[in-house]
């Protein structure tokens, strides 16, 4: 019955065989998921985000289970642009799965350099733009959290990236307006918007009477946030109607992605879920595809906003 | 020294869907036996599993990690594996109230195993509490091989030792210490590890436990220009290999240190390829470690 | 051993014989509860928060239970300030409970009412001014999300309440810089901060692919925010080492209640919680008395920001 | 016709911790039973339990509301309580797997109970699906005092019915009506109930059900000028009176409509005092109601 449905996901110009991704950070460069389902077969593998450096990332503990959560100070560790091109990407490219490249930087010019050294690099479907790092020219103010910040560095990648690769702005949750934040990046050229990344928390170790992470605070993902991420998607979506949204927090399964393809995303990235189950994304996939059909939805894209509509009871 | 691995690389993890056969108590532990098939075949020793933990819908969304034991391959539900479990905290505790027949979701074999020399050659095998778990696997295989096995047992307290009556069976001797003196000599594997070596010419030394104990092993080896491999711990988030929360400064063949995985490049280190005094920092030497000492804040 | 410890807490002008309240919205007037603890033992009772006149609050469905939270939007009904002190007031005051007033306005001439009705009625221990509701005159602007309007209501408030009746803002965790808003709070007035209120969330019905709530978004609280609220406190506390904070959000158990404490809470409440246990503030109280004791602290103002100390490694 | 209750106010509510004696499945449904010290004694038909579900540490915060089908004080563990369970989400399904001897947390007797008549009148009662469940111990405190019972039993169809046996032992006339017309009448317990009314003289109605087939009743009970009482089920958070999760519009002895908590005012009321129409919305007229049509968005 799920096949009838068309799964298709459109994001800006690019089209998706599924609108169910990977979370950037969540599946390294894809290569450790290949061995526990078809990385090609989901809609997109979005990678780690990378910097121009190499970059050691923070001292551990990195992570805290929380109640149906968890949070983590990664600090953004990873190999530098070039070892990323020259071995990530290439396998990705050579498996033949599509990627969306998430890059991250301490300064716009940083996202320049990132965004004009991946221009010529074949085999990448769109580009994430993770806002939600520190702007080391802000004493440390997170880019995604000031609509002039997030707006320069959009529109400095968009200056440097080919105009058939999608552009999407990586919001934070952790704004008074993130609406705000979502028109500002659109303005400065975003194609699309992914949201919502982590919230800041942080738990104290009761033994230690100290911060459990050595980051001090860190990041909260896990269905604990998946209320916040769809409202996020909600707002986003009624502010912006015709915005593409790649919508993630907190899925675990086909009705949870089901809430926010509802509540307006296009497609949608499973991150912390593929901690407790590495296949999640194809499950995921395949779980989506069976709650559209059990529904009567013939497409993807039918679904997108439906619980937006007004009919019946005026919400 | 060198520091190639003389062992083959691990097979593939695979996640499947395992039956509880028994659990029962052992000193301070429990030791939980149940079916996974596809498992047993595939692991080699130092490998270990990560377990779904909790009822649905739970709290808890991490997998909990554990050596394997043992396995069994001949078992009728098609090999069957063998892990010991410390219970103190929800997800290890709800793992040992499992009652035989309970389904539990499990991957594995997951890591790097330790690496078997070539030659019969003496080894010494230390474990710490619960991490003496992998050695007896790793013992029988050394003495597969024609290597000598002395195996130390080392814990707080004499509950807290485990393997004390496989041990005596499994190795060439045994030696236990407890910090408290309650079984064995009084004191730390460290301390009664010299005399084992002088005695026996133990070319290789491998060790499963606490952090402190691992460092103080390699720390021995190094001085005697042998060989130490050590199995760590740290907190894992997805142990296959996807989130970077479970690294520790390694230093790799190139010579430079990294920020390395302990579930896919680990658990079993070379003792020599640990940085063990800067274990929960980033030197200031790591590849891509921050130029001012605080860093750039970042999640 | 546990009743070693000290476990007077000091919020301003006010000390209570426990660290642990109900929180607003999640114990009604006290009543309830009084049949499965003695309300009288705990710190105080928080009140849910009146506004001047009568309110029937939103239709149902007012609830969603979400991954280790739940979502609300009960929409502040209530019988009005009047009503208030001739019912749940007197008979908190007759009971000899400590009452904590929660007041809730949709504009700053509301506040102000409502200080002026309670300022010469006794039994108050102190007033919480929940500021995460709508300002009316604002299009609907929660004041607990710009400074100023936060500061506007704090000021007429600290204004219509006498000097020995201290005011806790009650601060909304959906802002970009909470020190910020706790700031303003304080420079009009405030004695103290109570944090966190609800955080912004959304359920998909995936049945009936509208909202789960029939007010759309809801609050989420319990201990999926735990983290969240941790964090608030601990920024707080450094921003503002000397203010008295009121520190809540999925605290279930002591040792929760012991995280907020070390992070620079002078006291906390309990909400969600309390559905699950009714008599869970009472049982904290005890859980933490039980567990400072365990760590050797001989009074809870010890423990009180003991996580933000520097020896040893410097965090 | 007088809404003024007739029956004694509900006895105050204990938290125990109960264990689970018996599960066992009863077409669709199953029943559950366990021992409840204290709550069997102090429970009047129509009272409910509020019980904790999902194991340590669960993601299910909330406690699950029950009718409370049968006790029995006489058993050897201090009082059994019975309920009936639809098992069709995660904490009913948690629920109905306990195994005989777990533990249970259970809130009891919780909200206000049906009113008996004083006097010996006719009285129909009507279940729908498991909402049958409260209506036998009803029957019985019903016939003890001299009151002709006669029960309607409906559903959608045969197998989510429930206690179709025990009916026709309790009952004087039992009454069977399916949607789908696989057992007794096809149609409405609506259908029947006039019928029932003008056979045997019925002075009270009592209900319980989803909340269309109550409306129903209170509306049959309205037109013949007969008093109606209908337990409903409203989602509860809290099930203790502290929320305000749980609200219907009910209008008071004063006239005046007020969203009303079901939990601890109801969840029996009189079929003339709820604005069934207005059930899931703030009627204009209510007390407090927002004065525009969207009134001021809050939280
Ligand atoms: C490679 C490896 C092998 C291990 N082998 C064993 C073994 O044979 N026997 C045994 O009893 N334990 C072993 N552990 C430790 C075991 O995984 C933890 O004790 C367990 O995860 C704690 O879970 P909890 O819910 O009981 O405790 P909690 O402390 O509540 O766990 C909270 C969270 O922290 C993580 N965590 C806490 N402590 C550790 C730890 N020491 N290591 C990894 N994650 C941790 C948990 O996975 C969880 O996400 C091993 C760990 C690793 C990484
Ligand atoms: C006074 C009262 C008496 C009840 N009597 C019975 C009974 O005798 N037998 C029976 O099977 N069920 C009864 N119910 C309904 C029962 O409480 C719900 O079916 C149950 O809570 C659903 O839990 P779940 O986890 O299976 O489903 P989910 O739908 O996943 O529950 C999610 C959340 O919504 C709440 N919820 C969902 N549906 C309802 C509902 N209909 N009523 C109240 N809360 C709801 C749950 O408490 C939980 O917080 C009664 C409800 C009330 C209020
Ligand atoms: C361990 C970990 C590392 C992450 N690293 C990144 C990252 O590098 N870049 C990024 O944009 N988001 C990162 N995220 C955020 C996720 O991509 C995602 O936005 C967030 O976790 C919410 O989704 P989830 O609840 O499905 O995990 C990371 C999340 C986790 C848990
Ligand atoms: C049902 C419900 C009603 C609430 N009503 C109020 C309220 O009237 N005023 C207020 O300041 N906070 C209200 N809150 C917020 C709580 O006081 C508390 O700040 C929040 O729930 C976080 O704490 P918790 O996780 O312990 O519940 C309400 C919360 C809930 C769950
Ligand atoms: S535990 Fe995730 S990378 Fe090692
Ligand atoms: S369920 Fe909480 S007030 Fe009724």
């Amino acid at each position: 019955m799920s096949n009838v449905v068309d799964m298709r996901a459109n994001l800006a110009s690019v089209t998706l065989p599924s609108p169910v991704l990977t979370a950037s950070g969540c599946a390294a460069a894809g290569r450790e998921l290949d061995k526990f389902f078809d990385v090609t077969a989901i809609g997109a593998v979005v990678t780690k985000s990378i910097m121009v450096q190499p970059r050691s990332g923070r001292p551990t503990p990195r992570m805290a289970e929380t109640p149906a959560g968890m949070l983590n100070s990664i600090g953004l560790q990873g190999p530098g642009i070039e070892e990323f091109i020259s071995k990530d990407l290439r396998w990705l490219r050579e498996r033949g799965a599509r990627t969306v490249v998430s890059i991250a930087g301490g300064s716009v010019n940083e996202f320049a350099e990132l965004a004009n050294r991946l221009r010529h690099e074949e085999g990448i479907a769109a580009l994430e733009v993770n806002i939600s790092c520190p702007n080391v020219e802000s004493r440390g103010q997170v880019f995604a959290c000031d609509p002039r910040a997030a707006s320069s560095v959009i529109h400095a990648v968009r200056r440097h990236t080919g105009a058939q690769t999608p552009i999407f702005a990586k919001l934070s949750p952790d704004v008074t307006d993130i609406a705000d934040i979502a028109q500002a990046c659109v303005s400065a050229g975003a194609d699309g918007l992914s949201m919502i990344n982590t919230t800041l928390g942080m738990v104290i170790n009761t033994d230690t009477m100290r911060p459990a992470l050595a980051g001090i605070t860190g990041g909260l993902s896990g269905p604990a946030i998946r209320p916040m991420a769809v409202r996020c998607v909600w707002q986003v979506r009624k502010a912006l109607p015709d915005v593409p949204i790649l919508g993630m927090g907190g899925i675990a399964n086909g009705l949870d992605a089901l809430q926010f393809i509802l509540a307006g995303a296009n497609a949608v990235s499973v991150g912390t879920a593929t901690f407790n189950d590495p296949s999640a994304p194809w499950r995921i996939h395949n779980e989506l595809a069976a709650a559209l059909a059990d529904r009567g939805f013939r497409s993807l894209a039918d679904a997108v906003g439906h619980a937006h509509r007004e009919e019946g009871v005026n919400l | 020294m060198a520091s190639k691995r003389f062992g083959k690389p691990d097979a593939g993890p695979i996640q499947v869907r395992g039956e509880v056969l028994a659990v029962r108590r052992s000193g301070d532990y429990y030791v939980l036996v149940f079916a996974a098939p596809g498992v047993a075949e595939a692991t080699a020793p130092g490998n270990f599993v990560a377990i779904a933990v909790g009822g649905q819908p739970t709290a808890m969304l991490l997998r909990r990690c554990f050596s394997i034991h043992r396995v069994d391959t001949a078992g009728a539900l098609g090999g069957t594996v063998e892990i010991v479990v410390d219970a103190h905290g929800p997800g290890t505790k709800w793992l040992v109230e499992r009652a035989v027949g309970d389904p539990i979701d499990v991957i594995a074999p997951l890591g790097r195993p330790f690496s078997l020399p070539k030659d019969p050659v003496p080894c010494v095998l230390v474990g710490g509490g619960y991490g003496s778990a992998p050695l007896f696997m790793l013992a029988d295989r050394l003495r597969e091989r024609g290597c000598r096995v002395d195996l130390v047992l080392g814990a707080a307290t004499e509950s807290r030792l485990f393997g004390v009556v496989d041990g005596r069976r499994r190795a060439s001797s045994l030696t236990i210490t407890t910090d408290d003196g309650s079984l064995g000599t009084k004191g730390r594997v460290t301390d009664v590890l010299d005399r084992l070596l002088d005695d026996h010419g133990g070319q290789v030394i491998y060790g499963c436990g606490p952090m402190g104990m691992l460092a103080g092993l390699a720390k021995v080896a190094q001085e005697r220009g042998i060989v130490s491999q050590c199995a760590v711990e740290e907190a894992m988030a997805c142990g296959v290999g996807v989130c970077m929360t479970c690294v520790l400064p390694v230093i790799g063949s190139d010579g430079v240190t990294r920020m390395t995985r302990s579930c896919t490049d680990g658990p079993v280190f070379f003792g020599d390829q640990v940085r063990w005094d800067s274990v929960g920092t980033v030197p200031s030497d790591c590849l891509g470690a921050p130029v001012s000492a605080t860093g750039g804040a970042q999640r």
